[in-house]
């Protein structure tokens, strides 16, 4: 038995042992157990997933009570790379729930899912046939869906997220199923060794590729199948919500690449442009709603779908790239693709933790209530600011390096003979420029709301640090942002040798060179160069400090005025009134002012109240319908059954009939 | 990295630190001297650096250390920036590469550091001058970046240095309609960036109607001093970046001390040519209400976008 | 107006400023030597109307203006008192102005000069006693220059920003 | 025939490039004197478009093209922007808005739509051009490849007749359409005949005139001219 077969095992014992556990033990001691047993399957995750980088393989085959064909689990680097992504997000999330868990989502229940959905995570990149990835995806569905109901008993909204979460996870699920279906079909075989030679010409390759793409987008959060997000991650404890977001939307993405990237490679063009479209749109539609978000987790749930976004266009570009024969941009795309997916991860589960520190110490979501932060809570400024930088794709992180690895794939794509590329490079590269731009507003937004200027509510002024099992997974994260951001070679190296493409390698300091189109860029010496420019004004910055130090002045400059509150600053909403403002026929928010004057003059207003809501324009005008009328059929449905046993035993007479009916036939 | 490009960068940096407060004080004395004053003469800016230099900064109580780095970190991007575009030398450095995207993103840097000083006091008019810095560098992005890919795509990289050497050995594609359109484009987005008139106007005193002024209002002493250099740097780098790409005449090829001397020199006058230019300019010129400045923005990425469609018409 | 106009009109007019009088000798009494060094060639002031009848406010405007252009020895208006080295106190001071000017002059970082403009910053001028005025600027701040007259000339506010930058 | 790269190619990309900013600048720029101005640039150097190929074609081809070209120039640079003028400065006298501003897309959005057709149209006659191109039809071999530049004109044109609601800059939106079709004829066919072009342009002209009184009565009529203010036909 290999070092691999050994990590699986491994991973299912500790999940077992988590899952005891949280049963057997009661109160912290649950906590602290459940906690690093589950921080052990991640953890035999994250090494599995090396392994198998290094090259480690294994075919285990389990049979199963069901009655299909026994469930392979062979996973291959790419799988490899994700477990590792997941497994390393999955440390960190179990290792902060020990100390963040409270109340409901502390119950026996919530800590068995949190294994079990840490084991399905692991096992659905692992999986090495169809059976076993469905099998896997379903437990991992199952177990979100129970986290995401933690705290349904306290706000009734949890149950309306966690019933819009459930039917869009299973829609998702029955939609891989059926395209599944149709591949085997098609491959005459249900393990992905053997359908990768399927060729994509037929009715069938079409089809299982349209519903795999569409199930796999509904798991990754893209437009029009994003609506489960800003529901489901606001409602979700902090650390579920970081899971979710960093590691389990991402197999969504790694399902795309495994059947655009591994099944079915040489794809046709109109597939490559259908991801590319599916991809930039929801990259801005995604960015444009985080951009005015005043809920800090609903930012972040719409940022998850604007990365994905670019993780999918990644990809569509790759695969059009490479079906128009410019092969060294294509394997840079897929490279920036697994470089987006992995930045994205680090950060966004940085970030969601730093939200959840947030919320515990001060109960508020709603970033026009928060506000100097950074005073009472240090540590969480500092790795929620770091993790910003990554989402802005701000040098040095890991989203700058991702960000410019696809800009160089667009710049190289560049096919002034080819139509359809000459067209379709230049309007994704508008699209994610603004993307990036509206990125940047966001998360200064965020960060400068959130932590800096003076508190906005009673609540945040009594805020305290998290403690220390919360803080070191938030460090451990910002870490991950910037390593990735110093040293990107390695990262890019394995991402090309998990797709097969010899897309990069390391150079110079830990830097990335894309052999492919031949660009260099190695942080860490930007980072020399910066100090070494920066040096001069240093010293003179300190000897100046030294000479004359500052003076705290008492008030901020408001115009001599003495009576400026904090309710006079700037904050979320007024902060993004601008874009608000710009894309307003997009967002179409929906504003009412009512002033009610003196009695004395109407001249006078007593009090001018302004509210302003933004409804996502798609669940508005897409899914209500749809939810009408399943509501008008399901009416329509419940007349055939009125409670009378005589209709029942009817039924089942003619059912009986019509079956010997056919049997006899 | 081979050193004579690390050099010429560092000579980049001297040079552009030092012609920064000369490119603004010719815009005020241009300016002065068309509204019929006198002006203070071109070296006011430095003096006025110097003075600063020399006082005691002031900050308000509640502010976080970001009040205390964000300057030092704006300088240095505005300085790092200096090394990495091509303004006396076309040399790529090895490591780092004059990427456009790099630089840009040293650029965006810098904007944020500026964006959270604004929001740092927590007075109203830093949150508001924060708010529309940022929105507006947001609508710039994709200008910048599709102008450049146009201006890349005859040359086949991204690299500033080497689009530049390519105009400078070409002249013809200086002319051709791609080179053209983008140039304006990337011109408006220069302007943005740098807040300059009809964007926004760098010598107002009301609070109202400020941009860049209202990030800044709260900083004095050595702090605005850096805030007030960094910008001054940005100014002039990405207007001596234009001019190399309007005139790419001059810029050195090679490391040598003779090419790198004439090319410091055919920089001072590109970039008091463009000075005089941005002034003049100015004069004629009244600030644009805040929310028709997107119709601009899109009118240079149209722009931008027409160059790529022209390169390709006449690729 | 249409370009070709406006360059026209600059044309037409060239220099309105005046011929820069001959700096004046720095009269060596302790209220020059008090002025800091550091201010020499550039001052940045913030204007603070305590209550003005708005007759200094015209003739500072025509200080700052084409014809006297104060601006030509170093001295500029700016917007926030932290970016400023002089505070120009104009008017009588009013109840409701003593805080603002106390909070002006406190949000200017040293070194700093206090300039009271017009009889009325000096010594309440011709508002002395009034029921709303609390007194002249150097009751409520330290005053360190001030220039006569009601209104002053612009030439005796140039001369007085000169003093201080020294050009 | 002309190479690529040579004089002759160059001016072309010039004109071509001088014709779609003049029609972007036209769906920019509400100012509709600016919008006259910017016809009489459109008109020039569709001349000089017509002139140029008619300088590097074939002898035969050449005088004629070049009558073509002094026609463009009388007509479409002159006349015609002379008699905008006129009736636009009538209007204002009239008291008519100097600028268009009831347009029904607002600009940000026209622009970015501007920036789409453009891409339509090198979509769609990126084959045109190539097929031309390839069986080099008269001299068009190296002009061919501005042809989007024409297709792309003819969309704009048609944005502005839609989007805008004044008559005057309707009636430029026409003439926008109207230089699209010519800039193609020139770039595919090798320019059309000189009777051809003289007709066409004559039409155009009698079109404008007509429009020009038309919109006066309707002024005299409605007190306006903007177009979706009357939703009845008056008899």
């Amino acid at each position: 038995m290999n070092p691999v077969a050994w990590g699986l095992l491994a991973q299912v014992v500790l999940a077992v042992c988590a899952v005891a556990s949280a049963l057997a033990t009661r109160g912290h001691v649950r906590n602290v157990l459940a906690g690093s047993a589950c921080a052990g399957v991640a953890g035999a995750g994250a090494v599995t997933g090396m392994s198998v980088l290094a090259g480690g393989t294994v075919a285990v085959q389990v049979t199963t009570a069901l009655p299909v064909p026994p469930m392979v689990l062979a996973p291959d680097r790419l799988g490899g790379l994700l477990m590792l992504l997941v497994g390393a997000v999955g440390v960190i999330a179990s290792v902060y729930a020990i100390g963040y868990v409270h109340g409901a989502s502390a119950s026996r229940t919530q800590w068995a899912a949190l294994a079990l959905f840490l084991l399905g995570m692991q096992l659905v990149p692992a999986a090495g046939d169809v059976v076993a990835f469905l099998l896997a995806w379903e437990l991992m569905a199952a177990a979100s869906t129970v986290l995401v109901l933690a705290e349904h008993a306290h706000r009734h909204t949890v149950r309306h997220a966690a019933v819009w979460y459930a039917v869009m996870t299973h829609l998702s699920f029955v939609l891989i199923l059926a395209g599944f279906a149709a591949l085997s079909a098609a491959g005459g075989s249900t393990s992905f060794a053997a359908l990768a030679g399927t060729g994509t010409a037929g009715a069938g390759a079409t089809v299982a590729f349209v519903l795999l793409t569409v199930g796999f987008a509904a798991k990754a959060g893209l437009v029009p199948l994003h609506v489960w997000l800003p529901r489901a991650h606001p409602e979700a404890p902090s650390h579920a919500s970081a899971l979710m977001s960093a590691a389990m939307v991402s197999l969504g993405a790694y399902g795309i690449l495994l059947v655009g990237v591994r099944l079915m490679p040489d794809a046709p063009t109109w597939w490559a442009v259908l991801l590319i479209a599916l991809g930039a749109g929801s990259a801005v539609y995604g960015i444009l709603h985080a951009g005015v978000a005043t809920d800090l987790k609903r930012l972040l749930a719409y940022s998850t779908s604007e990365n994905l976004g670019l993780v999918v266009a990644a990809i569509g570009l790759a695969m059009l790239l490479r079906t128009h024969h410019v092969p060294g941009a294509a394997s840079a795309a897929i490279v920036a693709a697994l470089l987006l997916l992995v930045s994205h991860a680090a950060f966004k589960a940085t970030l969601f933790l730093g939200a959840g520190a947030v919320l515990r110490a001060t109960g508020e979501r709603d970033l026009d209530r928060m506000g100097g932060l950074v005073h009472t809570m240090p540590w969480t400024a500092a790795t929620f600011g770091v993790g910003s930088l990554g989402a802005a794709s701000l040098p040095v992180t890991g989203g700058f390096v991702a960000e410019w690895t696809l800009l160089q794939a667009l710049i190289h794509g560049v096919r002034p003979a080819d139509r359809v590329v000459a067209v379709v490079v230049p309007l994704t590269l508008g699209l994610i420029a603004l993307t990036a731009g509206l990125a940047l507003v966001t998360f200064v937004k965020a960060f400068g709301i959130a932590f800096l200027a003076r508190a906005r509510s009673a609540a945040v002024l009594g805020a305290r640090e998290a403690p220390w099992s919360m803080r070191v997974p938030m460090v451990l994260g910002a870490l991950g942002v910037l390593a990735l951001g110093l040293l990107p070679g390695p990262v890019a190296a394995a991402a090309a040798s998990a797709v097969g493409a010899e897309g990069a390698r390391v150079a110079g300091l830990g830097g990335v060179e894309l052999t492919g189109v031949g660009a260099v860029l190695s942080p860490a010496a930007l980072v020399g160069l910066g100090a070494v420019v920066a040096l001069p004004a240093l010293v003179l910055v300190l000897a100046l400090a030294r000479q004359r130090p500052a003076t705290a002045d008492v008030l901020a400059w408001g115009c001599g005025g003495v009576r400026t509150s904090p309710r006079m600053q700037y904050n979320a909403t007024s902060y993004a009134e601008p874009v608000m403002r710009i894309f307003n026929d997009a967002l179409q928010p929906s504003r009412d002012v009512v002033v009610t004057h003196l009695a004395e003059s109407t001249y006078h207003a007593e009090r001018v109240r302004f509210s302003q809501r933004v409804d996502d324009v798609v669940e508005a005008r897409l899914f209500r319908p749809l939810v009408a009328a399943a509501d008008a059929l399901a009416e329509r449905a419940r007349r055939v059954q009125n409670g009378s046993i005589n209709r029942y035993l009817g039924f089942s007479f003619t059912a009986l009939v019509a079956v010997l009916l056919v049997v006899a036939g | 990295m081979s050193v004579a490009p690390l050099v010429v960068a560092l000579v980049q940096v001297t040079v552009a630190v030092a012609f920064a407060p000369l490119v603004v004080g010719v815009t005020r004395q241009t300016r002065a001297r068309l509204e019929g004053r006198v002006g203070p003469g071109v070296l006011q800016p430095a003096r006025d650096l110097r003075k600063l230099l020399a006082k005691t900064p002031l900050r308000a109580a509640g502010t976080s250390p970001v009040t205390v780095v964000a300057p030092v970190v704006l300088l240095t991007s505005s300085l790092l920036l200096a090394a990495l575009v091509p303004l006396v030398a076309a040399l790529p450095l090895s490591l780092v590469p004059g990427d456009l995207f790099v630089a840009v993103s040293v650029l965006l840097l810098g904007t944020v550091a500026i964006a959270l000083l604004g929001l740092d006091a927590g007075s109203a008019f830093g949150g508001m001058g924060s708010s529309r810095h940022m929105t507006i560098s947001a609508l710039v992005e994709p200008t910048v970046l599709v102008s450049v890919y146009a201006l890349s795509i005859p040359v086949g990289s991204s690299a500033l240095a080497l689009i530049v050497a390519a105009r400078r050995d070409h002249p013809a594609s200086i002319a051709s309609p791609a080179g053209v359109l983008a140039v304006v484009a990337l011109v408006i987005v220069v302007i943005a960036e740098t807040g300059r008139l009809p964007i926004d106007n760098p010598s107002t005193h009301l609070e109202l109607t400020m941009i860049h002024e209202a990030m800044e209002l709260e900083q004095s002493g050595r702090d605005l001093a850096w805030v007030d250099l960094a910008s001054w740097l940005r100014l002039s780098v990405l207007l001596g970046l234009v001019g190399n790409l309007v005139l790419p005449w001059g810029v050195a090829g090679s490391a040598g001390f003779g090419p790198v001397l004439l090319g410091a020199l055919a920089l001072a006058g590109k970039l008091a040519l463009l000075a005089v230019l941005l002034a003049a300019a100015e004069v004629a010129m009244a600030k644009l209400r805040l929310f028709r400045v997107p119709e601009l923005l899109a009118g240079s990425f149209v722009l931008a976008f027409l160059a790529v469609t022209a390169s390709y018409l006449v690729a | 107006m249409s370009l070709a106009n406006l360059a026209r009109l600059i044309r037409r007019t060239g220099r309105i400023a005046e011929p820069a009088p001959e700096a004046p000798p720095r009269p060596d009494d302790e209220a020059t030597a008090a002025l800091p060094r550091a201010l020499r060639g550039s001052v940045q002031v913030r204007h603070v109307d305590a209550g003005s009848c708005n007759g200094c406010e015209i003739e500072l405007a025509a200080a700052f203006g084409p014809v006297y252009d104060a601006e030509r020895y170093g001295a500029r208006l700016v917007a926030s008192p932290r970016h400023a080295d002089a505070v120009l106190v104009t008017g009588v001071v009013t109840r409701n102005m003593a805080e603002p000017l106390r909070l002006t002059v406190a949000a200017t970082p040293q070194p700093r000069v206090v300039l009271a403009v017009g009889d009325c910053a000096r010594s309440c001028g011709a508002f002395r006693g009034a029921y709303g005025v609390v007194g002249a600027a150097s009751d409520v701040v330290p005053v360190d220059l001030s220039v006569p007259g009601c209104p002053p000339a612009p030439a005796d506010i140039v001369a007085a920003l000169r003093r201080v930058t020294g050009r | 025939m002309s190479t690529p790269g040579s004089a002759a190619t160059q001016l072309i990309a010039l004109a071509a490039g001088a014709l779609l900013v003049t029609s972007v600048l036209l769906v920019w720029r509400r100012d509709l004197s600016a919008q006259v101005r910017l016809l009489t640039l459109q008109g020039v150097s569709l001349a000089v478009l017509a002139a140029t190929i008619g300088l590097s074609g074939p002898g035969s081809a050449r005088a004629e093209l070049l009558l073509v070209a002094l026609l463009v120039l009388l007509l479409r640079a002159w006349l015609l922007p002379w008699v905008l003028g006129r009736r636009l400065r009538a209007g204002v006298a009239a008291g008519d808005a100097a600028r268009e501003d009831g347009a029904r897309l607002n600009p940000t959005a026209s622009l970015v739509l501007v920036a789409l057709l453009t891409t339509v149209a090198y979509l769609v006659s990126r084959p045109i051009s190539e097929g031309v191109a390839a069986d080099g039809v008269g001299i068009s071999g190296p002009a061919a490849f501005a042809v989007p530049v024409g297709v792309a004109m003819v969309l704009i044109g048609f944005l502005l007749l839609v989007g805008r609601s004044r008559a005057m800059s309707q009636l430029i939106g026409f003439l926008v359409l109207d230089n699209g079709i010519a800039t193609v004829a020139f770039l595919t066919a090798a320019g059309v005949p000189f009777a051809v072009e003289l007709g066409v342009s004559s039409d155009v002209l009698l079109v404008v005139l007509i429009l020009a009184v038309l919109s006066r009565r309707i002024h005299a009529q409605v007190g306006s001219t903007a177009l979706d203010s009357m939703t009845e036909l008056k008899g």
